[in-house]
């Protein structure tokens, strides 16, 4: 089937891991691919991998990746018929969806008009509810209300609940409802309290989700009148809401409950009239019940982990829907297969206050083998700087079950060097050996007060690399390594030849 | 064979002082732990910045730099700060009087530019190893410095508010 | 189940990707694992892998990966239960497997017995032909024989066929005959010069496989009377016999063809009572027809194409079955889905007579995303000498159908970069764009002949290329990469805003 | 602005020459091939080794080596060797009356060590490119060895039998 849209030429308006990701699918699929870049990216991958490369400006996104017009020139320019904004900078601007299709440039995601209908939370959930997809329950209580109506209000939230001040923030006037019995007096101090701080005695009430799972369904729309739900990411290892570590399928959902979720999440992207690849996101209590909490226009981070189960190109199928084909799949989704799960390494010292880390990589070295995925922007003698995120790389794993996942993503991260600067790496390996984890009954606060283990005095080894690399530092001492035609320095030589005494007697 | 004195290393670990003697006798090298011998066979792999160290026939690779008077050492599965002098630093600080664990060891310095947004520690005040000691607001987050061992804040060099450059001086630290 | 011969400690007796990929299986399943090593391997990436790593001897073989007596005592020294030796060196040596039995150290592939009944051509031949697999049809004729005995034999075998001297070699005596016409001068002048050249006109006829392909299987056999096949590769894209790109599913298999060499492989694997992995090599003719040529007692190079499409861990199963343990899997052996390509990159330069090529490597890039599986041993740093095997990477793709996978391989090898030394990977790209590949349609000749493409004289990219980096040395001018606090030298920076000037006319 | 002459770079590329000239002007660098100008933006990667240049608005990344008068450049899917000179290196060997691409371009080099198999060319033979000279054993392999482009033989300086280092001249190769 030839496209009715065809792209020949891409331009992907993005840097990093996602702009390579893009990259690697449009070259597959023999586009002719155009990077973007600000001065801070001139050597990146990116760059180095697309076939044309425009400058946009200076680092900072205002000046580059949030330039409209530079990005719709260079579209020009270099007559790319279509642009793929990645995930973060434009991916969910309704204006730059608009002014591509005012340029003529084929916008790889949904209309301007499904981005704004699921651009908050609050029109997003207006555009969901009438097609019974479940939403956190709540009410608005304005002042004044009589008992009775605040009760029957209240019951119908259902409990626990927050209450919370309507105009106002920052948990002034918040108070958490347990039961029926302390709703009265609860909502009359919280609407006083809201009063007092804005003027305004309105309070909200929200049913309140404990130990919350954060689990996403992955969707597929085309222009054909297809929109498939691919099964679900759970992504319940966060710290200050960013993602960590994600796993699929959850541990946590039965397939009953993972049939009503896709079912919710297919009527929620039909509600706005969704096309592209899209997620949608919910909350799972820990009674099961699952409430939606918003919609991702893009394509996001945690993607590839429904790529291994599936088997399924997520970004292959958008430049295909792009391209007003149908999904390759149709409605025949792929029946999933095993466990994967995605850590996020990050430039950080997870054991210091995760303060950002910055310097220049060295002997950067990615794990391989079976059942192992890189999706990363790293290089030897790349500076890592303070200018964007400071993600370097998705380690992915699929294996036949949960455990075999673990071990394959503890083995690989184990392979991974990226010396030069501090990662989160160390926490890493230490989540997924935390019993919590293993289990697989684990929430949000998985991460809270993960400290590195003590040092052990029995542990000879720091202290002896800490002599040798001093020594080796002291001695000026260049050593080579062993290889025909290189003579050791002699103190390897010596060291090794006594080892080997030593050891073998001979 | 003739046994000579080696170079010896002082390291402090898990509070701990460890004398490491690194000798070059006759007929090899020599790695000795508080007296106790230990085999090693040691090389640095080319243009990586890594060095990979046979001990007790355990296999480490592992990246080492200096900093404060320690090493900061990377190993796969973690990263641990190790206290390190060897004999002539040590006559050297002990000659002027200088703290343990080398002479700028106190000082906790920043690691990137960013903006003070709260001091959380006063002078002569005791803390614990962890304990977060200020606000850094940079990469539009925040992020809590925390003391790198318990001690003592001597000086608190900077005030909320103020722009600080990478490598700037925090707050010191003096030994408990 | 608990293992019968529990393995926690492996030592692996191999070096390079394969000593590399067996330490990750064993990582996996939560074995401790030894390395061992030559002096020239001293900062190989499978001695910093494995926990713990023993030196052998010099770099030469002979010295180091082929002492059985080092080996086992680094097992002794190390507590290691078991040996894997991965392929090459002591793989199939059943010498090697009987020094470790006595040992008391479980060797990890078949036993001794099966292997030496593998051992060679002729008592492999011996011992399937009596399980009715295909061998190549052939016959010795004797000195003498009348015309009628001779045309009776000749016809047995078949046409097309070769007539060779029994007790020679080289070509001499060696007769195509196409059809029965021919029979009986070409023997009779056969048989006259073997006679002339070895003192013995004894000569062997044996059926002549036009544009063959050669097509293996995969086979697990464990010691709970379960052996299995997993379809096959496609090895026919060879350099002087040595494989160089393998697929599965092989482009000429029909699925009647696949069941039928799959049954004569497991026929094959239980008439030498076989256990472990293996890999049953056969001869497929352009009419469809195959026959057995021998039996590969070990783990192949090219065993992760299978582990792509079946999604299995053969390397696992191996230890698996080593423990005493059954095939994961039993008989239900997974459904195999896509199509998965390999391609060996070795240092050499394939465009001047395939000389081997050495170096160091500099900033080592591998290829990362969907569908994409690295095994190999690089780093930066590595010294590529002369010492071994000059493979250094493996590099295996899955996707859904070939023409994708094709693309994926091409997109990985085009992202792969191993600076300071020359590789196969030019060759590589023209083999995947050449027809008769794309096609299917190829025999084991389809290197013969490749050539680089020609200089063109409007192609100006290696012209400037070539100045801008010599104007770089002749300046000895250090370009630094464009980032934030680095104050870009001044030539780059005229460059770039000359370069802005004149096509952004800003 | 004022417009320097720049520097000048001859190149031989598929069978022509090619004068390429970068030009340090007040507001940029220009590089001209044959008069044309073409944008160019270049810059290395640290550590890499490597350069990645824009030119035309394509990004290319190669790496780039010089041996006997010629760039050996590493591109993605090709390695291409490109003989060139700069003018002080032009006007050297015109002085002394060299053949182009170099003085040392005609010296056909061992690429490893090996021993001569077997010599399959003479003095005064005229070959073409990529005929093979002669086979070299090394690695347990034999290797041809062929000529990089046509010419006429000049010495040969090994025989069969001979053991040859890395980088030892085997045999020179004069323009036709």
């Amino acid at each position: 089937m030839s496209a009715p849209h065809p792209i020949t030429t891409l331009l992907v308006a993005n840097r990093g891991e996602i702009a390579v990701r893009v990259i690697r699918a449009a070259h597959e699929l023999g586009m002719r691919t155009v990077a973007v870049y600000s001065d801070a990216d001139r050597t990146s991958l990116h760059v180095r991998m697309a076939h044309e490369a425009v400058r946009l400006g200076p680092a900072a996104p205002s000046e580059s990746y949030l330039r409209i017009d530079r990005i719709l020139e260079a579209c020009k320019a270099t007559g790319a018929q279509a642009v793929h904004p990645g995930y973060g900078f434009l991916a969910e601007s309704a204006e730059f969806v608009e002014a591509c299709e005012a340029a003529g440039v084929i916008f790889v995601g949904p209309s301007a008009a499904a981005m704004r209908a699921m651009g908050d939370k609050i029109s997003a959930r207006a555009t969901v509810e009438p097609s019974g997809v479940p939403v956190v329950p709540g009410a608005t209580l304005t002042e004044g209300a009589d008992d009775a109506a605040i009760l029957a209000t209240a019951c119908g939230v259902g409990f626990p609940q927050l209450v919370k001040a309507s105009a106002g923030g920052g948990g002034k006037g918040m108070r958490l409802v347990r039961e029926e019995g302390e709703v009265l007096d609860a909502i009359a101090r919280a609407s006083g309290e809201a009063l007092t701080a804005f003027g305004d005695g309105t309070v909200y009430l929200e049913r309140f989700i404990e130990e919350p799972r954060h689990v996403e369904i992955q969707v597929l729309a085309d222009n054909h009148g297809t929109t498939v739900a691919l099964g679900e990411r759970e992504c319940s290892v966060q710290r200050r809401h960013q993602k960590v570590i994600e796993e699929s399928p959850s541990p946590a959902l039965t397939p009953e409950l993972r049939a009503r979720m896709e079912a919710a999440a297919v009527a929620a992207a039909e509600s706005c009239g969704y096309r592209s690849a899209g997620t949608v996101e919910f909350l799972v209590g820990a009674d099961g019940g699952f409430h939606f909490l918003e919609m991702n226009t893009r394509i996001q981070v945690e993607h590839p982990i429904t790529e291994m189960c599936y088997r399924v190109d997520l970004l292959a199928e958008q430049l295909r829907i792009a391209q007003g084909l149908p999904i390759s799949f149709g409605r025949d989704v792929p029946v999933p297969a095993g466990h994967a799960i995605e850590a996020r390494i990050c430039a950080e010292d997870a054991d210091h206050g995760f303060m950002p880390s910055t310097g220049t990589l060295g002997a950067v070295q990615l794990p391989g083998g079976p059942g192992v995925r890189c999706d990363g922007h790293v290089y030897v003698g790349q500076e890592v700087g303070l200018d964007y995120d400071n993600m370097l790389l998705k380690l992915i794993v699929h294996a036949d079950d949960r455990a075999t996942a673990i071990e394959r993503m503890k083995r690989a991260l184990w392979e991974t060097r990226l010396p030069g600067i501090t990662t989160n790496i160390p926490l890493m390996l230490r989540t997924l050996d935390d019993p919590r984890f293993t289990s697989g009954h684990y929430d949000t606060s998985i991460l809270e007060g993960s400290a590195p283990p003590a040092e052990e005095a029995a542990d000879l080894v720091p202290v002896i690399a800490a002599a040798l690399a001093m020594h080796r530092r002291v001695r000026r001492t260049h050593v080579p390594p062993a290889s025909p035609g290189t003579r050791p320095a002699p103190w390897v030589q010596a060291g090794r030849s006594w080892w080997n005494r030593g050891t073998w007697g001979s | 064979m003739t046994t000579q004195r080696g170079t010896r290393y002082y390291v402090q670990w898990a509070g701990e002082e460890r004398v490491v003697e690194i000798r070059s006798a006759a007929g090899g090298l020599e790695v000795l732990v508080d007296g106790e011998p230990h085999p090693v066979d040691v090389t640095a792999v080319e243009d990586s910045g890594l060095l990979n160290m046979i001990v007790d026939r355990e296999s480490w690779t592992y990246g080492a730099r200096f900093e404060n008077g320690a090493a900061m050492l990377s190993f796969h599965d973690r990263e641990v700060r190790v206290p390190i002098e060897d004999e002539r630093g040590r006559l050297a600080r002990l000659a002027t009087g200088g703290a343990a664990g080398g002479a700028d060891d106190s000082e906790i310095t920043s690691v990137m530019p960013g903006i003070v947004k709260e001091v959380l520690v006063a002078a002569e005040e005791p803390v614990s190893a962890g304990q977060p000691l200020l606000i850094l607001e940079a990469m539009k987050m925040e992020n809590e410095i925390r003391a790198p061992r318990e001690g003592i804040v001597g000086t608190v060099h900077i005030e909320a508010g103020q722009a600080v450059d990478k490598g700037a001086s925090l707050v010191s630290l003096a030994p408990l």
